[in-house]
């Protein structure tokens, strides 16, 4: 990621108006609003069949694998760095999970996620700060290489049907309670890591300016090492409920896999755009749910799909220009 | 008398259809002591076109090839017409009426050998017809990606199927929704499903058009979790390693598949044509049709798993043979093939 | 005695600078020299250097647009999707007349590459967070445009797939780029802008015009590369073009441009990366007979390459 | 001697071929204002940087209390009692105030591995309050907080524990006149605790009024420690470099006649905050001062006659009739402009001194739309030349020159342009004696050229040696306007800057 990529912008706080705008209150409020004015907007044109409160919870149950994705990819894009390989580690980790739970049940399928994903995330961390690679660089070559591991780890699969989850049992995760229960912890633990451990302060502030920080002793390396692990923690959890939700993954190659990284990133943009209210969390989670909604919505007016990329495209793109606009003058690259 | 060397360009080698072709592939290989080379091309066309030049640099006899849009054959065939590369299609052929001009390549192309397809128009209509049939009255579509060329022919398939029904049941007429695509992983599956099921509660059928068999095990997973199992019937054209379960519990209808073999006989085509067994017919190419196997019932199912699943439909005699064939005999062979066939030799 | 030393270590900073910028072609070198052994020549085999060079053009001919973003410090996501719609274009326009469609396809690409410019200078948002979305909005209209089936082009158009034409083209396209970079005052302009922005401001180069400038123009390149991805493919599905970004960003980086752009970024980088990329494109599958194999040995040579090229000098906060 | 808290031994520090720091042993008192004074590049900023852990010496070691000191971070030398106020920012946006006090000190608010995040806004509130600095509200982000309020928090962080020995590095040019005076006074107070402080300015007069001892530093070497009672500023200038300065440090010259011939009109600048209905002339040949206190606008009115200035209004007008509008434009029309942030806005610091030289005039070297570039090779090496800047070479980057190297690149670049107005805000910022010499001397003979201009500063001596005219401001307006003369007094000046 080029230098300054998120490099927060001077507020100017005169009026009480100013106070408002920046208090957590308002963030909040303004992404309430946003839901419901996209479930209005669906809602009027299509009366009947989108946003009952079953739906709802069913798109909300869609969306929050992507939100924990989105928190895990948080930590690293506040400091300026990126992963391309989350992709490809939800595919590995979910198939090295699938392959556990054959022989040691639930507790090889959550164990075989977290810990896979949190191993790789520690790989990535230190071949990033050993290599001295960019982050952008070193983890489209580890994408590479971890797709075509997967590959590997499916092969070792010896049941009927590789990497798809036993019909019979291992779905608790696929469905409420459990699923809303794995995801909440982790948005807890996320707003814990943020607001009551030093993680949070770190990650700011390596992110507003490495080298200052360093010289205040931040130990970056360390706190950048903690970054990948901790992105790769979450996406473990994404992986195990990715996993469940669709019972099976797929090995793929060919840099497929990548397409799986934007979903949550674009929780990860709700999340840094909002950031500056004090609520990254509510904002991922929130930010997932109503790209999840829009889908639906446009289901549900038998648009088809295909247009859903524009949809989705237009609405970010939207977002983005209203929340995160740089002050003139100021250098953006 | 170097081992002949084919090259594969396959859209994955490793989901669960494009897996299991490569075992049968690998098997004949192996039987007739050739090299195989695959790419996985992801159907994207760039790499579609692609994956011919690079089986061609690297010296490839022939290839076999199963593309995304038909117009990519114009320069796949020039590629292996001036490398002296025997090619054959699989999973497709090029349509005379849609796209001539390649259609005219084709048949000129002295490298052209051929294609093995199924009649995917067909199939379409008979899942439509086993659908209505079986009662459903307004049926949804998941497909994979738009725009493909097997897609677009299934989903001809149904439209036809639903106006032939509704042409002999005026009073009991039957609805295709539109298509959604649910891309071909279970998560997006069943996003998808659910969306569909969500903005529809009054259907009663839910198509899944293949995409290798994972988008269904997604659509599965939504109807499951939505409590309607046994109420959309799911129709599909890719079989489950599991479907024996899932006809079991009613979550599938029915479906038609098990055309893994298809590959195989374009193979047969190519090493036919490298050995200078087959000569092209002029001004045309072979065209093999593949039969769909239909699987209803839990039993039918059971017997499949047992000659196609756990084990290969042709063994490595049977392979050899096979690559002795007459052209029209291959022809034959491969409209032969259904559980029954393979029971019988198995005897 | 001590001037003396001084000089030799002047000398020696000097000859490792040099040994730096060398450092991506040697790679290139390794990479051709250890596939030609492996693949008992067939790379290197002059029947086949039509065939080698064949998935080159559109690679090399949309990388020079995101070398120009990349040198102003910024990142281009969305060219895939760009090129697959200005594709579309292309196959519409070109029945009436191909030159026109050359020209229309040019222009769309030029409009979508404004879009991502304008966003960016006008609203400063990060250009990867833009092009990530626009990767989105493009692709979902190409989608939406092909939902019913392939767009075909003319048929006169695929007689175009000629080698020589196609070399042509890449070269002319290769060589005014060439001509721009180096010997107008763009070149200098953007290696500033890449450098420090404020101060190209105040040295009077225009920051926000150049940039929007050159994310147009990188539109407008890869719509003219379009034609030749028609040319080749025929007809435009709903994945056209997918994933040219990832392959651009890492042949560039193969070719040693820094990803953080700046007064290091060389126009070689353009074509030893390219070459590089298709060359392990081409030669993979030869040596490994697996997708899967092909691939981690793909992804290691990657990181091996650019662990041994990269310019660490220059980076003083890794990103 | 037995009073010494801080003690280096044959302090060395390499940098690859150069040595910045040469065999100094130097001792500091306890309870005293310890000065350190040399020219740039004499290895002031790199002594202290060593003695606070952000580089490892090459030899020597330092001695804290008989202790030997050997910190490998700031953090580290910060619990061992030394800490360092930079001149660059030393404060983090994005976070708040507390989070920015204590950052890398949060060991105090943990309980295991949780956070008292309350507790630590508490306490860093109590210190702001302490220190008199009510107004800064602990809790808020940074981002809310001007430049300078920053470097209070930073003066906070750098002493609120007390440390042993406090570095101040060239902090002072940093701050406006009230700004300074915090500083000092926490200075003094921490030297009445019985603590040491060292003290690097360029400022000679700050420095003999503020510290009790002076070490001077020259090319990395001790030259002398001196009682401050007992030197005035110009001994300590030829200790700085080593020889008598010439007479000629400012210009002489009095009641010279400016032509009339105005070359360039403000009318009614103004920029939102910032500067506000600004209306002057600049005559040919004329060096007109502008003074004020570091933000009274003065720095503002540079960018909007340049053209750089977001939502100006006004007029800026040249005199064919030209409006200035936009950079290209100023460059066009002869204007050049030398800012006060040197490293982000005149040079491009990651780029080549010959880019940087050919930047501003490469429409001029072009033949057509085409550059030659062995053209601009003798373009760049020739200003660079008449400059003398020191370099390896014209490829050499800039971020590898020294601070009055980089300035004499800016003023290369203008003067390849042959701008005929220039616009120089504090031309002579952190620069030693000798290089601010030459770069007087180049003023002057611009002016005897017939060249015009402009010279913000906030060094009142500068400005009364060198202008023609002075024009002070305060609070975004003209609050004065001096013409030349011998008579004219710093305090002349003050009393409408305050
Ligand atoms: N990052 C660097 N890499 C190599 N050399 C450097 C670097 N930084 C500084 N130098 C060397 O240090 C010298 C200047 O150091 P420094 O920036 O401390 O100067 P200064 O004291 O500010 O001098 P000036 O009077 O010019 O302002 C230059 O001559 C340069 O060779
Ligand atoms: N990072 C660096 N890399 C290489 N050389 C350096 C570096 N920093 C400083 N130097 C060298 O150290 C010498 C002393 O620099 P230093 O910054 O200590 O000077 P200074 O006396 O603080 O100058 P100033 O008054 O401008 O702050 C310089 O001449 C330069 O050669
Ligand atoms: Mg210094
Ligand atoms: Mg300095």
């Amino acid at each position: 990621m080029p230098p300054g990529f998120w490099r927060p912008r001077i507020i100017n706080a005169s009026g009480s108006f100013q106070k408002l705008k920046a208090s957590r209150a308002f963030g909040i409020s303004a992404l309430v609003a946003l839901t419901l004015l996209f479930w209005a907007v669906f809602r009027l044109l299509s009366p009947t069949n989108f946003g009952s409160s079953r739906q709802m919870t069913d798109y909300l149950q869609t969306s929050i694998q992507y939100a924990v994705g989105g928190c895990g990819l948080y930590f690293i894009v506040v400091m300026g760095l990126f992963d391309f390989s989350i992709g490809a580690n939800i595919v590995l980790s979910a198939l090295v999970g699938v392959l556990l739970s054959r022989h040691y049940g639930y507790w090889g399928l959550v164990l075989g996620c977290l810990l896979c994903g949190t191993l790789i995330g520690a790989f990535n961390g230190l071949l990033y700060s050993r290599l001295r690679i960019p982050s952008m660089i070193v983890t489209v070559g580890l994408m590479l290489v971890l797709e075509s591991v997967a590959n590997f780890v499916v092969r070792l699969d010896r049941a009927g049907f590789p990497g798809k989850l036993s019909s019979g049992g291992m779905l608790a995760f696929s469905r409420a309670p459990w699923n809303y229960i794995a995801a909440g912890a982790a948005f807890l633990l996320m707003f814990f890591l943020l607001r009551f451990t030093r993680i949070g302060t770190y990650c700011n502030a390596i992110g507003s300016d490495e080298l200052v920080a360093k010289n205040m002793g931040v130990d970056v390396e360390r706190y950048k090492l903690i970054g990948f692990v901790l992105l790769h923690f979450f996406v473990g959890v994404m992986a195990l409920l990715t996993v469940s939700y669709g019972r099976g993954m797929l090995a793929v190659t060919g840099m497929s896999s990548m397409d799986r990284n934007f979903k949550p990133l674009m929780g990860t943009f709700f999340g840094v755009a909002f950031k500056k209210y004090g609520c990254p969390v509510s904002a991922i989670v929130i930010g997932e749910f109503i790209i999840i909604m829009i889908f639906n919505g446009l289901v549900a007016l038998n648009v088809p799909t295909t247009i859903n990329d524009f949809v989705t495209g237009a609405v970010l793109l939207t977002i983005v220009t209203l929340t995160n606009r740089g002050a003139k003058g100021s250098v953006v690259k | 008398n170097k081992k002949p060397l084919i090259g594969v360009s396959i859209w994955s080698s490793t989901d669960t259809l494009g897996s299991q072709c490569k075992r049968i592939l690998d098997a004949a290989a192996k039987a007739l002591d050739v090299n195989l080379m695959y790419i996985d091309q992801g159907h994207v066309s760039e790499k579609v076109t692609a994956s011919a030049e690079t089986l061609a640099a690297a010296g490839c006899d022939g290839m076999i090839i199963c593309n995304s849009a038909s117009a990519e054959m114009n320069a796949v065939i020039n590629t292996c017409t001036k490398n002296k590369m025997y090619l054959a299609q699989f999973f497709r052929i090029i349509d005379k009426t849609a796209n001539p001009n390649e259609y005219k390549l084709a048949c000129q192309s002295p490298y052209f050998i051929g294609a093995v397809h199924e009649s995917e128009v067909d199939n379409g209509m008979n899942l439509v017809r086993i659908l209505c049939e079986k009662g459903c009255r307004k049926i949804a579509l998941e497909g994979w990606n738009s725009g493909d060329a097997t897609f677009l022919l299934r989903w001809q398939g149904y439209k036809k199927g639903i106006e032939a029904w509704n042409k002999a049941n005026p009073k009991s007429k039957a609805v295709l929704l539109d298509p959604q695509y649910g891309g071909t992983t279970t998560d997006t599956g069943r996003a998808t499903a659910e969306a569909i099921i969500n903005a529809n509660k009054d259907i009663d059928a839910l198509i899944v058009a293949g995409g290798g068999g994972d988008t269904l095990i997604g659509a599965l997973a939504a109807i499951d979790s939505m409590g309607l199992k046994g109420k959309i019937k799911v129709m599909s054209t890719d079989f489950l390693a599991d479907l024996d379960q899932q006809l079991a519990s009613g979550a599938m209808a029915g479906e038609s598949g098990g055309h893994y073999a298809d590959p195989l006989f374009a193979f047969m085509l190519v090493y036919n044509a490298v050995k200078g067994n087959y000569k092209k017919p002029a001004g045309s190419f072979y065209e093999i049709i593949f039969p769909y196997l239909y699987v209803a019932s839990p039993a039918d199912y059971e017997a499949y798993a047992k000659y196609f699943v756990d084990d290969l439909p042709y063994n490595a005699s049977e392979l050899v043979a096979m690559s002795k064939l007459s052209e029209p005999d291959l022809a034959k062979k491969s409209a032969a093939l259904s559980i029954q066939d393979v029971m019988q030799r198995r005897k | 005695m001590e001037i003396q030393s001084e000089a030799s270590a002047v000398g020696k900073v000097k000859s490792r600078k040099y040994l730096r910028e060398l450092m991506p072609l040697l790679g290139f070198m390794g990479v051709i020299v250890a596939f030609s052994i492996a693949t008992g020549g067939k790379i290197t085999a002059p029947a086949n250097l039509s065939l080698m060079l064949s998935q080159v053009y559109v690679l090399l001919i949309s990388s020079m647009g995101v070398f120009m973003v990349m040198t102003v410090g910024g990142l281009d996501f969305s060219q895939g999707s760009i090129l697959g719609l200005s594709s579309i274009v292309f196959c519409w326009v070109s029945g009436h007349s191909i030159v026109a469609g050359i020209a229309a396809a040019a222009l769309a690409g030029a409009a979508m590459g404004a879009f991502n410019g304008f966003f960016h200078v006008r609203f400063r948002i990060a250009s990867f967070i833009v092009t990530i979305c626009t990767m989105y909005f493009f692709r979902g209209l190409c989608k939406y445009i092909t939902t019913n089936g392939p767009v075909p082009a003319i048929p006169e158009v695929l007689e175009l797939n000629l080698t020589w034409l196609k070399l042509l083209l890449a070269a002319v396209m290769l060589m005014t780029g060439f001509a721009v970079w180096r010997f107008t005052r763009v070149g200098c302009d953007l290696r500033a802008i890449g450098a420090g922005e404020t101060a190209a401001r105040f040295s009077g180069c225009r920051p926000d015009l150049r940039k929007f400038l050159v994310f147009t123009a990188a539109g407008a390149i890869t719509g003219f590369a379009s034609f030749i991805n028609v040319v080749k493919v025929g007809s435009i599905t709903g994945t056209a073009g997918s994933q040219l970004e990832t392959q651009i960003l890492i042949a560039l980086v193969l070719g040693g441009m820094p990803i953080s752009g700046g007064a290091k970024a060389r126009f070689s980088n353009i074509i030893i990366g390219t070459l590089t990329y298709c060359v392990l494109e081409m030669s993979l599958p030869m040596v490994f007979p697996i997708p899967a194999t092909q691939q981690l040995v793909k992804g290691m040579v990657f990181l091996v390459v650019v662990a041994l090229t990269i310019d660490h000098e220059s980076l003083r906060v890794i990103k | 001697m037995s009073d010494a808290v801080l003690r280096s031994e044959r302090l060395c520090k390499r940098f690859g071929i150069t040595t910045a720091v040469d065999d100094v042993s130097l001792e500091f008192e306890k309870g005293e204002i310890h000065g350190l004074i040399g020219e740039n590049g004499s290895g002031k900023s790199t002594f202290c940087s060593t003695l606070c852990g952000i580089y490892p010496p090459s030899s020597g070691r330092f001695l804290l209390e008989g202790k030997e000191l050997k910190a490998r971070s700031q953090v580290e030398a910060n619990r061992r009692g030394v800490s360092i106020i930079v001149q660059e920012t030393g404060t983090l946006p994005g976070l708040t105030v507390a989070e920015n006090l204590f950052l890398g000190e949060e060991d105090k608010f943990m309980h295991g591995i949780v956070k008292d995040a309350g507790a630590m806004d508490r306490e860093a509130q109590r210190l702001l309050n302490e220190y008199g600095f009510t107004r800064i509200v602990a809790s808020r982000m940074i981002d809310y907080y001007s430049f300078e309020d920053r470097k209070l928090i930073e003066i906070v962080k750098a002493t609120y524990f007390n440390p042993k020995v406090l570095v101040v590095d060239e902090t002072t040019t940093a701050l406006s006149q009230s700004g300074r005076e915090e500083l000092f006074t926490v200075m003094d107070r921490a030297r009445s605790l019985g603590n040491t402080v060292i003290f690097i300015s360029h400022d000679l007069e700050e420095v003999i009024e503020r510290a009790d001892r002076i070490s001077v530093l020259r090319d990395g070497r001790l030259v002398a420690t001196v009682r401050s009672a007992e030197v005035g500023s110009g001994e300590l200038k030829h200790l700085m470099v080593g020889r008598e300065l010439g007479t000629h440090y400012y210009r002489t010259d009095y009641g010279e006649p400016v032509p009339d011939e105005v070359v360039l009109r403000v009318d009614d600048l103004s920029v939102p905050g910032q500067i506000q209905g600004l209306s002057f002339d600049l005559r040919k040949g004329e060096i007109l001062g502008i003074g004020g206190l570091s933000e009274c606008g003065m720095h503002e009115v540079g960018k909007a006659i340049f053209g750089a200035s977001f939502g100006r209004s006004g007029r800026v007008t040249l005199e064919d009739g030209y409006g200035v509008d936009s950079i290209p434009g100023a460059i066009r029309h002869g204007v050049a402009y030398a800012s006060k942030d040197r490293d982000n806005e005149s040079v491009v610091i990651a780029d080549s001194i010959r880019d940087n030289i050919c930047l501003p005039s490469l429409d001029d070297l072009a033949a057509g739309p085409f550059l030659r570039s062995g053209k601009l090779d003798a373009f760049a090496r020739r200003n660079a030349e008449l400059m003398s800047v020191k370099m390896t070479g014209i490829d050499q980057y800039v971020s590898s020159l020294s601070g009055g190297n980089r300035q004499k690149v800016v003023l290369a670049r203008w003067l390849g342009k042959d701008s005929d107005i220039l616009v120089l805000d504090s031309p002579t910022r952190g620069i030693d004696v000798k290089v601010k010499a030459d770069i007087y001397a180049l003023m002057d003979e611009l002016r005897r050229k017939g060249k015009s201009i402009v010279m913000i500063s906030e060094e009142l001596q500068e400005l009364l040696g060198m202008s023609d005219r002075i024009l002070i401001m305060k609070r975004g307006r003209i609050s004065g306007e001096f013409a030349r003369s011998r008579s004219l007094g710093e305090r002349d000046l003050i009393t409408k800057m305050v």
